[in-house]
């Protein structure tokens, strides 16, 4: 039986590498497309996702537990984002019975 | 100790003044500054006697190697010795007006003496720095809370240009000063002497820009003086008489004490620029002076046009030169002091200062017009004036520089004459126009401001060795290492 | 590093306390939960030691650091009277927990050495200051500068993340001494490409927290919608935790490729410069003025940590201690005035509010204009020695250009300072003698007093960094 | 020999003691306490010159300013020259004072006048006995102050005013030139004291330059002593009370010039070019002086012309190298201007301040002893024998005769148009019907004693002046030429004349034939000068001073003015300060234009956010690794 990091080898880094950032890309670009706040909200966790594949990716290659431990950390943190962030946008909808980030813009200049 | 007492005794009299706002300002900052100037002057004194500097050597921020250190010699010992003298009149023609017991007003003028003292007594390049910009900060304050017309955006205007020309200067000593030798770097002004000397040719340039930029706003020299004749017009006429008397010294002061004798590569690629806008300047505000209308404006422009023979004789780097810059200081001061006052005292009782609606003050004040006259003949330079000391001197170095230079900005004896009469006339001759028949004799304190000063035109200009003789040695110090 | 341990137990009892006690004495023992932090941070002082399985590290620069936060929020929280008033809705005690919280992470951020701590650091202040910036719940300019500042500040670390996962992926370690060694033993054509990238991305996610040009965007949209108490917070505790944790990582773990980002770095703290400074130069607004010129001031700092040297450290410290004391005095007066005026005047923040203050309120004229002359950068104040020491530094490398527009800059600088010192000595207004509570006034003077006290004898903290 | 400083002391004192206690002193007290310092001065000034053996002294009375190596002192000289000088001008001085005591007894500042006149003397004789050339810069400013202050000593009146700064300023204008002529001297011979220059040029030591600065110094004397072209300020100065037009604009200060010239004599004998063009500005202005008098119908004005002229004689004198004879006749035209312009004062002042002399006439009777006096004046300032002047004019023209014959020939020219307005005047003021109001009329009276006595003593001067340099063909030993001889550059003798040679007979006939037809046209055939609208043609050009007034007007101060206020308001407030704040509005405009880029958009700022990322990306791999 081949162990997991064997089997993660059989793939070049490259092309995790590349796949992340294309995860990473397209997460951005939601970022800049969409104009519904949980949108943008789930763009940036795709881009969080992203990383945390590429880490794994990375961890399982060296066979270095401390990038997984890494994903812990950041799934757990990006929870508490969530609530935050969450929070915010009900907040913002309560006030103005809308979550269209393309409406706020009082604050400028 | 001596030097510390002259330096902080007014900041600790105005800092009172402007925390506690006592009922008697005025008598409180006369005696203070009088005081002073019994401190400065026997401490003159001593270094007369001796011919040796004072100094006073602290550490400041010792992991740069920035000293609090003060030295006072010949050069800077005429600037505090200005300074001291100057601010008992300065304070005393506040008398009798609502300004007399302003604290506020007293405390920044104190405040004021302070810096200026420092800055000329600074023996450290960064503390020179310190005080060059820490002065203007009470200025600003005098000239824009008690200014005249339009005095909010004149007087930034004056504060933003300063400031401006002073970072270059900035700039200038740190690149200096981080060529110093040693582990720390040091910036006494005598090693930043050496380290400046040996810099290239190029450098120097570029540093000489600098610094001359800060010091020819300070001063002004054209171009750069369109602050000057609105700031002196709006400020207050004290702030006026600071601002013309002591100030404007500081960018003199400054090059001589830092530009010549650290950049001579540098005054040899630009000095002859600067001469020529410093003798530009000369005619140019000589020639503007004659049609002014006010009063005021017009001495603004007639300093203008001395500070740029000073500049100029100055900048020629020769023993006569600098010792002409200095004896013309010091009668700059007293003159345009006197002449601001004498603006003052006319525009409290006729609350104008428009030269048309003057005239035949004369008739009503004869003590004025002695003065007036006494204190314009020094700043025309006629003979046994103070004034004729220090331009004869001034004219001769720019002459012994070039022919053609010396002539041109000797034509200042001429415009000077022009304007200056023309002042007189339009003020103290002429027939007696609406608002100056009634016009009342000066009281014992203008008087006791007024004839001392005219009395000093005098001396200066019939004793000028004791002063020639007190900054040669140094002015021989700072020539000899131009050689 | 106990502090940190302290503090967190504080912020979680003070949620606690806050079903018992009353705002003033919340207040009162954050005070002192903040004083024992920062006596248990001192106590670490000269003790370089490692925590947490080697991830956090105490040196004499972290502890520096740390102090000034601390301090920071000390004065914050003395500063700190109402949070919006006597309002039911208002929870003194989760904003001071989560202040307590927030210098948790920001402590953790001057002190990692790992990037997961730095990871987490930076997280517990974001978030902790998500939330502050949205406390004014019912506020839209609250509300809009919280979610602008959650979504970019959730992209920035996304940013962060990906580029510290680039640099784990090149180097195969997450601390900063092995990263160091590691790419200082590697030949850089040995590299593979994408370290480089990691580093940039890093480096653009922390100068996104420092808001550096252009990443700047958010700064001053949520510094204005913000609570005042909460934008002195940030521009005073984030910024300092920011720099800091940037200054350690190019410093501790790309000084071995300087060239490589040095340039860069040259370019943004120009534009930094550039945009804080002449934007500011616009604004009617105090503290969106204020807000501008912290941006300015990301833009000084930038450029010490990019010349690099060994007296950087103690500059960047120096620096920061300055920008802080002068930015709390001017976002304490402002409270106080913005306070007065609302209901008298249109917009309570913006300078015509500040008319004619000082006829009855010398005091708070007074130290107003000492903070703004601070960070004009004029002598006797402190900011005079931080511009110094910067521009000593940058010399020092032969930058020379980016000094003398920063020159410049520093007179445009001057220039909208002065507008506020202008509009509270030399116009007419009529504002009338100001009610100070007595910690606003300690708080207030301290920092008055400290900064004219560093501003003519720099040396007393000069000498300890 | 401490009695010397008292000599400039005294009138100094005067001048302190007038000045401060005016105006809380009686006039009878201040007239004593102005006229007795000169007075003094001038008893011990022929004390000086009796006891005098022929050597120079240097009093050293102060160090003043010390530059260096440069030593200014105070220091006075006594020697031949200056003795001579300060005979005139404390012997014409304290006439002039005597005669102001009542000429000037019903003005309000009468002690200030006296004061003034004080100071005047005290600066001249520091002018004359200043052992060097900044010491005697020290007079020579502070004459053209007094002059300044007594020509405006009317104040009221603007005119005047004017009149005075014209003075100064043009005077000014000479000065620099003296000053450059000083600054270069003290860079060739490295003092300025006469001594040392003086011996160093004649030890042969002469500096390339110093033509040049022979030619600076005479810049200076055109200022002071009212040479082409700063000439139009003398008359101008007749605003002044007349005493002063006496003493200062005719007598003592305008030959301050040539005083200085002969002092600086070693310096011009090796310049023959400044030399020769000293001879023709000296021409120049002598003859146009002569020519613009012919018709000027103010008495003073005239007088002053008829001075400019004069002046312009010395100059030509100078320049032929005749130093003794121009000095010469700088003494005797002390004496009869100073005569004639107190005696215009007189009958100005008996005519009730009238002086238009077309509105005079028929005064002899009246005012007899002025009228006597004036004549004697007139006749010596005609150059007819055997009046003194006479034998100085007479000496100049017989030096120039052998240097120059145009130069000759056109000053007698100018000599004939001299004695042609002189007698115009005079008989146009004394002869015929008197043409002034009635009012005038009754009020005609002879002056006081005060004014008459000092008349009288220059009248006798005037007649008999020409003694002091008698020449040989009139029986005399030329005293004056003996006496200044040391100081001079030894000069051939000119040799014996006929009366009946054309260089004889020509001055007499230029002195005779004038009179006659001056007497013709306005006492026979009773012309009387047309009024100023009538005036017509070459006349009219004349009669306003070829309009050089206008000319310099148009040339330099309206420019000046034009410049003033184009520098100030034009190039001050539109070219500079545009370009200083223009740096501001550039500010304030990048301000306006970089806060569009906050739009408050997030989508936006994200935007931009990334983009630069990918900028700085691709910036970084393109340096990095491609």
């Amino acid at each position: 039986m081949q162990s997991i990091p064997d089997i993660i080898r059989t793939i070049p880094l490259a092309h995790y590498i590349l796949l992340s950032s294309a995860l990473f890309c397209i997460g951005i670009l939601g970022v800049l497309t969409r104009r519904n706040a949980i949108i943008v909200f789930m763009a940036i966790e795709l881009m969080l996702n992203a990383v945390n594949l590429l880490l794994a990716a990375f961890s399982s290659y060296y066979s270095d537990p401390s990038g997984q431990i890494f994903v812990f950390f950041i799934m757990a943190v990006a929870a508490a984002e969530v609530a935050v962030g969450l929070a915010i946008i009900v907040m913002i909808y309560r006030n103005i019975q809308s979550i269209d980030i393309g409406i706020l813009n009082k604050l400028k200049n | 100790m001596n030097l510390l007492f002259i330096l902080f005794f007014p900041l600790l009299i105005g800092a009172y003044l402007l925390i506690a706002k006592p009922k008697h300002a005025f008598i409180i900052s006369l005696s203070a500054t009088i005081l002073e100037a019994i401190a400065t002057g026997f401490m003159l004194y001593k270094i007369n006697e001796t011919l040796l500097p004072i100094t006073f050597i602290q550490d400041w921020i010792p992991e740069v190697g920035i000293q609090f250190s003060l030295k006072a010699d010949g050069i800077s010992g005429i600037l505090i010795g200005l300074c001291a003298l100057l601010l008992p009149f300065i304070i005393g023609s506040t008398s009798n007006t609502e300004k007399a017991n302003h604290a506020q007003y007293q405390g920044l003028m104190l405040l004021m003496q302070s810096a200026m003292m420092g800055a000329f007594l600074a023996k450290d390049a960064f503390l020179f720095y310190f005080f060059f910009e820490a002065s203007l900060l009470p200025i600003y304050f005098l000239a824009s809370k008690f200014g005249g017309e339009n005095k909010s955006a004149i007087t930034f205007k004056f504060l933003l240009y300063t400031i401006f020309g002073s970072l270059f200067l900035f700039i200038g000593l740190i690149f200096v000063y981080l060529r110093t030798p040693g582990a720390t770097h040091s910036a006494d002004i005598e090693t930043l002497y050496l380290t400046a000397r040996n810099l290239s040719a190029e450098s120097q340039g570029y540093l000489f820009m600098a610094f001359f930029i800060a010091f020819a706003i300070k001063m002004p020299i054209f171009p750069f003086h369109t602050w000057q004749p609105d700031t002196y017009t709006t400020s207050p006429s004290q702030g006026t008489m600071l601002l013309s008397g002591i100030m404007l010294k500081m960018g003199t002061y400054g090059v001589i004490r830092l530009i010549i004798p650290m950049f001579p590569l540098g005054i040899a690629i630009w000095g002859n620029t600067a001469i020529v806008l410093s003798i530009i300047g000369v005619i140019y505000g000589s020639i503007i002076a004659i049609q002014q209308k006010d009063a005021k404006r017009l001495l603004a422009y007639s300093s203008f046009a001395h500070v740029g023979l000073i500049s100029a004789g100055m900048l020629t780097q020769s023993f006569d030169g600098i010792q002409g810059a200095l004896y013309q200081m010091l009668s700059h001061g007293i003159n345009v002091i006197g002449l601001f006052f004498v603006i003052e005292i006319i525009e409290r009782r006729t609350k104008s200062r428009e030269l048309a609606q003057l005239g035949g003050i004369t008739q009503s004040s004869y003590a004025l017009t002695v003065c007036f006259i006494i204190l314009s003949l020094g700043s025309v330079a006629l003979p046994l004036t103070n004034g004729f000391i220090g331009e004869f001197i001034l004219l001769k170095s720019i002459f012994d520089y070039s022919l053609i230079f010396g002539v041109i900005a000797g034509i200042t004896i001429i415009l000077g004459a022009v304007y200056t009469l023309r002042l007189i006339q339009k003020t103290m001759f002429g027939n007696v126009s609406r608002i100056t028949t009634e016009f009342s004799k000066l009281t014992l304190e203008e008087k006791m401001v007024l004839i001392p000063l005219s009395i000093f035109v005098l001396l200066g200009g019939i004793f000028p060795n004791a002063i020639l003789h007190f900054s040669e040695e140094s002015v021989t110090q700072i020539t000899q290492l131009l050689k | 590093m106990t502090a940190i341990i302290a503090l967190s137990l504080f912020g979680i009892s003070n949620l606690f306390w806050g079903f018992w006690f009353p705002r003033k004495v919340l207040q009162i023992l954050t005070l002192l939960f903040l004083a024992i932090g920062i006596g248990l941070t001192a106590m670490d002082w000269n003790h370089e030691l490692l925590w947490f399985g080697n991830m956090f590290r105490t040196t004499n620069t972290s502890i520096n650091f740390s102090l000034i936060i601390q301090l920071a929020a000390f004065l914050v929280v003395a500063l700190s009277r109402g949070f919006g008033a006597d309002d039911e809705h208002t929870h003194p005690a989760e904003y001071y927990a989560i202040l307590l919280f927030s210098v948790v992470g920001a402590i953790l951020m001057v002190s990692f050495d790992h990037m997961i701590m730095l990871f987490v650091g930076l997280e517990i202040l974001s978030v902790a200051m998500y939330v502050l910036t949205g406390s004014d719940k019912r506020n839209l300019k609250s509300n809009e500068a919280a979610l602008k500042y959650f979504l970019m500040g959730a992209f920035a670390t996304g940013i962060l993340l990906f580029g510290i996962t680039l640099v784990y992926g090149a180097t195969k370690s997450f601390y900063i001494s092995n990263l160091a060694n590691i790419i200082a033993a590697t030949a850089p054509e040995s590299m593979p490409s994408f370290l480089y990238i990691g580093v940039l991305l890093m480096l653009i996610g922390l100068l996104f927290k420092v808001s550096a040009a252009p990443f700047h965007f958010w700064t001053p949209d949520v510094y204005d919608g913000a609570p005042t108490i909460f934008t002195m917070f940030m521009s005073t505790v984030v910024k300092t935790a920011g720099f800091a944790a940037l200054y350690h990582i190019l410093s501790g773990v790309f000084g071995g490729i300087y060239s490589t980002w040095v340039l860069t770095i040259y370019f943004i703290s120009m534009l930094t410069l550039i945009i804080g400074n002449v934007t500011a130069a616009y604004q009617l607004s105090v503290k969106r003025m204020l807000a501008y010129s912290s941006i300015s001031h990301a833009g000084y700092m930038l450029m010490t940590v990019s010349a690099m040297q060994s007296s950087s450290t103690s500059t960047v410290l120096y620096y920061s201690l300055s920008y802080t004391l002068a930015t709390v005095a001017a976002f304490a007066v402002l409270i106080l005035v913005s306070e007065y005026q609302t209901g008298r005047k249109e917009k309570p923040e913006d300078y015509s509010s500040f008319e004619g203050l000082a006829k009855n309120n010398p005091g708070l004229a007074f130290c107003f204009t000492i903070s703004l002359l601070s960070l004009a950068g004029i002598p006797m104040t402190a900011g005079f020695w931080g511009k110094f020491f910067i521009f000593s530094d940058s010399f020092n490398r032969n930058i020379i250009y980016p000094v003398i527009l920063a020159i410049l800059m520093s007179a445009v600088g001057i220039y909208y300072y002065f507008k506020g010192i202008i509009a509270i000595y030399f116009k007419n207004g009529d504002i009338e003698k100001i009610e100070v509570p007595i910690l606003f006034k300690i708080a207030l003077w301290f920092c008055t007093i400290a900064t004219l006290v560093l501003g003519v004898y720099p040396n007393i903290v000069k000498s300890l960094f | 020999m401490s009695l010397i400083y008292l000599i400039p002391l005294l009138p100094f004192i005067g001048f302190v003691v007038n000045g401060f206690s005016f105006p809380n002193i009686s006039k009878q007290l201040a007239a004593i306490i102005g006229t007795i310092p000169p007075l003094v001065a001038f008893v011990l000034s022929i004390q000086l010159f009796i006891n005098f053996e022929g050597t120079t002294q240097i009093l050293h009375l102060a160090d003043w300013i010390k530059l260096g190596d440069l030593q200014i002192p105070f220091d006075l000289q006594i020697d031949a020259l200056s003795i001579m000088m300060l005979l005139v001008i404390t012997g014409v001085g304290t006439l002039i004072h005597i005669y102001s005591i009542g000429y000037m007894s019903h003005d309000q500042g009468f002690g200030k006048f006296f004061a003034f006149l004080n100071l005047f003397i005290f600066f001249m004789l520091i002018l004359v006995l200043g052992a060097n050339f900044t010491v005697l810069f020290i007079g020579w400013e502070g004459v053209g102050l007094c002059s300044y202050l007594l020509i405006g000593f009317w104040n009221q009146k603007n005119s005047y005013g004017n009149a005075a700064r014209k003075a100064f300023i043009m005077n000014r204008i000479g000065d620099l030139g003296f000053l450059v002529g000083i600054f270069l001297l003290i860079q060739n011979f490295g003092s300025t004291d006469y001594t040392t220059i003086f011996s160093s040029i004649q030890q042969g030591h002469v500096p390339d330059n110093l033509g040049l600065i022979a030619f600076c110094l005479f810049v200076g004397a055109m200022g002071k002593s009212a040479q082409i072209p700063l000439f139009t300020w003398l008359p101008d100065a007749m605003a002044g009370p007349t005493p002063v037009s006496a003493l200062i604009h005719a007598a003592t200060m305008v030959t301050a010039g040539i005083y200085m010239v002969i002092r600086a004599n070693v310096i011009f004998e090796l310049s023959p070019d400044v030399l020769h063009f000293v001879g023709w500005i000296g021409l120049s202005t002598a003859l146009l002086g002569a020519i613009i008098g012919l018709f000027q119908n103010d008495i003073k004005k005239v007088l002053a012309y008829s001075t400019v002229s004069q002046l312009g004689y010395m100059f030509m004198g100078l320049g032929a190298s005749a130093y003794s004879a121009s000095f010469f006749h700088v003494m005797t035209h002390a004496f009869f201007k100073a005569l004639l312009f107190l005696g215009a004062g007189s009958v100005i002042h008996a005519m009730s301040d009238e002086q238009d002399i077309r509105k005079m006439g028929g005064l002899k009777s009246k005012i007899p002893i002025t009228y006597l006096t004036f004549l004697l004046g007139t006749l010596a300032i005609s150059g007819i024998p055997p009046f003194s002047g006479f034998f100085s004019k007479d000496e100049i023209l017989a030096h120039l005769y052998h240097h120059d014959l145009l130069m000759w020939s056109l000053a007698i020219l100018g000599s004939a148009c001299t004695s042609f307005y002189m007698f115009r005047v005079f008989i146009l003021t004394f002869w015929g019907e008197f043409r002034g109001t009635e009012k005038q009329a009754s009020h005609l009276h002879e002056s006081p004693w005060s004014m008459t006595i000092p008349l009288i003593i220059l009248a006798v001067l005037s007649v008999a002046g020409g003694l002091i340099n008698l020449p040989h063909f009139a029986g005399g030993n030329e005293f004056l030429a003996h006496w200044l001889a040391p100081l001079l550059p030894s000069t051939e003798p000119l040799g014996e004349v006929s009366f009946l040679s054309l260089e004889m007979g020509a001055p007499l006939v230029a002195a005779f034939v004038p009179p006659m037809l001056a007497i013709f046209i306005f006492s026979s055939k009773k012309l009387i000068p047309s009024e100023d609208g009538q005036i017509q043609g070459i006349q009219q050009l004349i009669y306003q001073k070829f309009y050089i007034n206008e000319l310099y007007d148009l040339i330099i101060v309206r420019p000046v003015n034009f410049f003033s206020v184009f520098f100030g308001q034009v190039i001050d407030y539109l070219v500079i300060d545009l370009f200083v704040e223009g740096i501001g509005k550039i500010v304030q405009y990048a301000s306006t234009e970089f806060r569009r880029i906050q739009t408050g958009n997030v989508g936006y700022y994200v935007f931009m956010m990334v983009i630069s990322i990918a900028i700085i990306l691709f910036m970084g791999l393109k340096s990095w690794i491609l």
